[in-house]
């Protein structure tokens, strides 16, 4: 066990600081995505390898040999910071890779470089209405008319089409292969005609998310990415790719944080509620659980430094992330009583309403990206070695 | 020995159901959550005899019981239905039928529907925050946040040491703010008082205490209804969802969601049953039962209302099939009027097991 | 609603009143099934209506007519006097029933009245090593060779073989029949040459249960129940019948109490355990689901006796109810801390250590008479009206 | 960074594995619960220095740290293992470590398997019913029950104000009566003492508050290899067992169960790697770590125990499989040294959070 990062490490970690002392005022503050401020940030965080740090310089990237370390190392420190780390996304986290796995040197050198300068901004268009834990079975189908694909169907969960450029999408392209073999991985501007973009409006009274409608959408043939038919392939080769997880323990660590010192603050009947023992015992069992998932993630972090195996302790990170972060929003609302249901524009809220609208968004977490249920499927299968569920007489 | 409805309960269950089923289905709940308008609602339910459910025959009532009450409020927690019967039609008449100082002129006027009654007793379960509420003279001064059923014409508020008034909504002093919760099939209100006048309708504190065992019989049964309609819901998307060439409903772990649900949720049905009889002819028994009901149901309800939500995958997290209506109806009714710690405590005290 | 059994009942109950205080000193406290006292205060039992209450008087019971509430009443008083009920046992809740049900003349000559006399014993064979959720699945065989039954196989939970005159047992008959038709219901006794009967300890300790070996066991040709082939629906016939429920709530009250009482004697650091809010908030839980299961159950009776649909909320007794037991013991060995773990002979065992011992034993009782899996296939498929699973391609 | 086991690490636990799958298989546990004798496997645990692990190498110990003597301890829980780890193999040697007066001798004599300690601090964690233990002038009066590791021929002790004594199991006016717990992989036993001389180990409580620190990691460490021990056979069992013609390991009720024992478990692991770190490099942190890591090991291995014996059905409930012995370890382990919500309002007061 050695928790330190060494000392090249503390070198390293003093620079990022020193840029970060040096150049704060340059970075945007809630500036949108195509604000002057966040494009012109987002150029010089790649010029000092902040951003883009392992694409290619060819393609407009910093050109950076990978170390977990050192972007691990620059995440900490922006997060100190509380400085914008640039811009995220699925174009730069989930499309570029996969061009740079499979695409095309046209492809390459026609994407990556606007993509990463937050010159081209992209959505994805993977889940259907009827095609979501099952997302094999989607239906939105490309035709070949001529020189051009025709698309009609229908994404769902597409979180920002209203301001993407692009979109990456996945469509049926042989109807008549099997289900995994007939799909391709499809590029298209979204302001082709046909494109009907409906905000899809949640449970948390935000739409963070779009259902994207396509009718007759004509796309020039040559913007499928790998081969055609290979759509699943070419998807599920970046799905292999690291993710940022979704029970983020840092974050975690900082509601875990703002809770308590909530707790300090309300009362009841003029007693602070961190000293109700009840209310304290849940927070202490929500601790123990946060502790575990923190270690849980430095081993897996550690794992992946030095060639470990921790592959089980990596599958579950997300089932029991999730599930911790809405136990903890939870109990924000249960020490408030009455208090815990203000929101909207109610002046009682708390923390500006987040412990009700976090309760929601993580509930939509444990959903999403994989439901509790596949999850478990999958620790069982490739975690323990569960055989799977026989196939079924008219399973296609 | 009958553990279960009569006839009559039976029927006037299946008329309220009826009635909410055609004129209040959720884009009815969805257009009041942005219009604040229940009126056509109320009036429906005045028809069939909502509001005079618990008002004394003298007063132009029909003199049913709590556990009739407790039935309603269930059916409209099944379609979370906006409407001021916690107040107008619970809170008011077991008032006046407890010994509070009420007319009989507003107990008619309840009973036809005519006017609305408020609520406002969060004093009396917890100060929280600047919360208070002192009377001297007759003249009120304070805040209660979180008063039920605003946008009425009184409001039956308690002060902190449990004493009870009546105060008109327009009374000079009174200011009420409207604010949002996360329940938009409610209304609720922060209301502020400077040397407001209020009619006395009890200082014994043991009203009040009663009154807030009968709303907590009451909100249970209201989340008993939503997680009912969660569950079916459930039940019945799973049913018609396919995913890998098959239902959803025929996958094991699917099922034994639905199956956890319905074994924790079915002993609530007989719990709300029994506290509701309780409240009315078992005085000894009825304020341990009511705090246990109170906090049973809201844990069973809390647990119903996100397995239901993941059965329904990504679709019950949006607003489109708008199942979020039913799980902030069971979020509102778990943090009003005593959370689940705060029940449990109370029943230990019950029993002499707490001090 | 109307709590109260009625005037009528209420003479029955000081009829019975009447009777257990002019009898208490005939029953039996502690002596065994065999005693010349439980033997004559069965006897006594019967010809007062107390037990065997509504089997005809031609096959020597009481031949009142079934009354719901008069059989809870004895229950209540024989409890609450702490009274001997008499003989229960498989024999007289499970076999009498059935062969009133299926059984021949002479079965029902042969069998009812010595079993209710507490003359013949009996135990089940039903569960073996190979067929437990699907019990259908059984392989113990009965091969006819002349007049004679020849049985070998295995039974395994057979609770009281070691004391059992007969056995009432499920064996295939017809081996080539689709396995649900091809299973008999056949009777036999206990010292046939070929049966072999070794105690099964569990995790208590104790052994509750046999495993019981048959090894060419002869039996006459007639002492089938029903038709041959026709055992897995005479089994199931009394399945249908009232069982005695596992989750007794009554029993779940004493033990409440028993644990509230604990906790205002015992202490840790001079501070009585009632007085500790997390454990007392434990218990307040625990109390709020006992009650709404106590009323659940008073609602299952009623409409038992009212004829009202109360499925669903029966089907989850046995589930819910075990589950709660369990709950609340271990509750009970948390408090105590170490002296939760007192066992066997230790002398700081607290109520004889059956804080431990039930721990355990409700865990088996989660597990037996159907699992907790099995038992949400159930309300899944009956209470709720989901599908069953899809039929597999190697399904039998 | 390394956040992982090394080489050394591994070679040592893979050691102790091996030999206890080979000489001490549950078979061996089951004499031992009978007859009460570990000495062949205590000698075969000395042999590859399990006992002087922890020992400084000036009194020819390994001197290795709490991290390699958890892993050990994650061991013996996986098979169940009887043995005087506890008292001979931890508390004593770092007693000495971190300051107690320990006779070299003595130290030897344990890092050598020749001489076993128990340990009996539980009059520090919180006292119950007659539990006693006070000195004055070197003589201990009063009562310990469930003193760890019997049958040693030393005994570490803690009085109810966190001194630390040891006393030898012959010395005038102690009586040790053994008795039976659960846990028969475990020998336990009641200390009476009536003017019995002691050694003084150290009367700073810190220093028996750093021992319970490390105790608890070690029964946490127990608990996790006791539970992955069961996790193991669940798979193991459903793989195999058939019914309704399938493996029952192809239902995805019985796999649920198993990837939900694996999804609390598997963090366990890393949370006692880090405790174990804590207790001899972050002396800030250790306490609260510790705190945290029996209490939440605890909860999960309940779970999974329950779990576990349900996924076996019936043959979970028999001693035929003999699931039990790491059910009843689990349960040990949970109750001993401190209960979880003990822990728990400890973790609190480490932080500032209780009074």
């Amino acid at each position: 066990m050695d928790l330190s990062y060494g000392p090249e490490y503390d070198t390293f970690r003093s620079e990022v600081q020193t840029f970060l002392a040096a150049n704060a005022s340059a970075a945007p503050r809630g500036e949108g995505l195509r604000s002057p401020k966040m494009l012109s940030w987002q150029k010089r965080l790649i010029e000092h390898g902040y951003a883009a740090r392992t694409i290619p310089k060819a393609y407009g990237g910093y050109g950076a040999a990978p170390d977990i370390l050192q972007s691990r190392i620059i995440a900490e420190e922006f997060a100190r910071a509380q400085i914008s780390q640039g811009m995220g996304g699925q174009g730069i986290s989930m499309l570029v890779p996969t061009l740079l796995e499979v695409g095309t040197e046209a492809q390459k050198e026609q994407f990556i470089r606007p993509t990463l300068l937050g010159e081209m901004l992209w959505c994805q268009g993977y889940s259907e209405p009827g095609a979501g834990s099952d997302l094999a079975s989607l239906r939105t189908s490309a035709v070949l008319d001529g020189d051009e694909w025709v698309v009609n169907g229908q994404k769902i969960w597409t979180s920002t089409a209203h301001l993407a450029d692009w979109i990456f999408c996945l469509v049926r392209t042989e109807p008549n292969a099997p289900k995994h073999k007939g799909i391709s991985f499809l590029l298209f501007r979204m302001d082709t005609p046909g494109i009907e973009i409906r905000p899809l409006v949640d449970m948390t009274g935000n739409a963070n998310f779009n259902e994207v409608f396509f009718t007759d959408v004509r796309v020039p043939k040559d913007q499928v990415v790998g081969r055609r038919g290979d759509g699943w392939l070419v998807a599920n080769a970046i799905l292999g790719h690291e993710r940022d997880s979704l029970g983020n323990p840092d974050a975690t660590l900082a509601r875990f944080n703002a809770l308590a010192e909530l707790m300090k603050i309300e009362t009841l009947n003029g007693q602070r509620l961190i000293d109700h023992p009840v209310y304290r015992d849940r927070l202490m069992t929500l601790q123990g659980r946060m502790m575990a998932l923190r270690y849980n993630d430095l081993r897996v972090l550690s794992a992946r430094l030095n060639q470990a195996d921790a592959s089980l302790a990596r599958m579950i990170t997300k089932l029991e992330g999730t599930e911790l972060r809405h136990a903890l929003e939870g109990l924000a609302i249960d020490i408030m009583g009455e208090f815990g249901l203000a929101y909207g524009d109610n002046p009682l809220k708390r923390d500006h309403g987040s412990w009700q609208y976090q309760y929601m968004y993580f509930l939509g977490l444990i959903i999403g990206g994989g439901t509790s249920q596949i999850q478990k499927n999958i620790i069982s299968e490739r975690g323990l070695g569960m055989p799977k569920e026989p196939k079924l007489d008219r399973a296609g | 020995m009958e553990f279960g409805l009569s006839r009559e309960q039976t029927l006037l269950t299946d008329s309220v159901a009826r009635f909410l089923s055609k004129e209040a289905p959720l884009d009815r709940v969805r257009r009041f959550a942005t219009e604040g308008d229940d009126r056509d609602i109320w009036a429906g339910l005045a028809e069939l005899g909502v509001p005079a459910l618990l008002v004394p025959e003298s007063a132009g009532g029909v003199g049913l019981g709590c556990l009739d009450a407790a039935l309603i409020a269930e059916q409209l927690g099944y379609r979370a239905t906006p409407s001021p019967f916690l107040g107008t039609g619970v809170a008011l008449p077991l008032a006046a039928r407890w010994g509070g100082r009420i007319g009989d002129e507003l107990l008619a006027a309840v009973a036809a529907g005519e006017r609305r009654v408020g609520v406002a007793l969060a004093n009396a379960v917890g100060r929280r925050a600047d919360a208070t509420l002192s009377s001297a003279g007759g003249r009120l001064d304070g805040i209660v946040h979180f008063a039920m059923d605003a946008g009425a014409d009184d409001y039956l508020v308690a002060t902190d040491t449990g004493a009870l008034y009546l105060v008109a909504a327009d009374a000079p002093g009174l200011s009420i703010k409207a604010f949002d919760t996360i329940d938009r099939s409610r209304r609720t209100a922060e209301l502020h008082f400077a040397g407001v006048t209020g009619s006395l309708v009890g200082d014994d504190p043991a009203l009040v205490a009663r009154l807030l065992d009968a709303l907590r019989v009451m909100l249970a049964a209201d989340t008993l209804g939503a997680a009912q309609q969660m569950l079916d819901q459930s039940v019945a998307y799973a049913k018609q969802r396919e995913q890998f060439n098959r239902p959803i409903a025929t996958f094991q772990a699917v099922k034994h969601m639905c199956a956890d649900m319905a074994a924790a949720l079915e002993p609530c049905r007989a719990m709300i049953w029994y506290a509701g009889h309780a409240l009315d002819h078992m005085p000894d028994e009825a304020h341990l039962v009511a705090c246990h009901t109170k906090a049973h149901v809201a844990e069973v309800g809390k647990a119903v209302a996100k397995t239901s939500t993941e059965v329904h995958g990504g679709m019950g997290f949006t607003d489109l099939v708008g199942l979020h209506y039913w799980f902030k109806r069971v979020g509102y009714n778990r943090q009003m009027l005593g959370t689940p710690e705060m029940m449990r405590l109370e029943a230990a005290r019950a029993q002499g097991l707490a001090a």
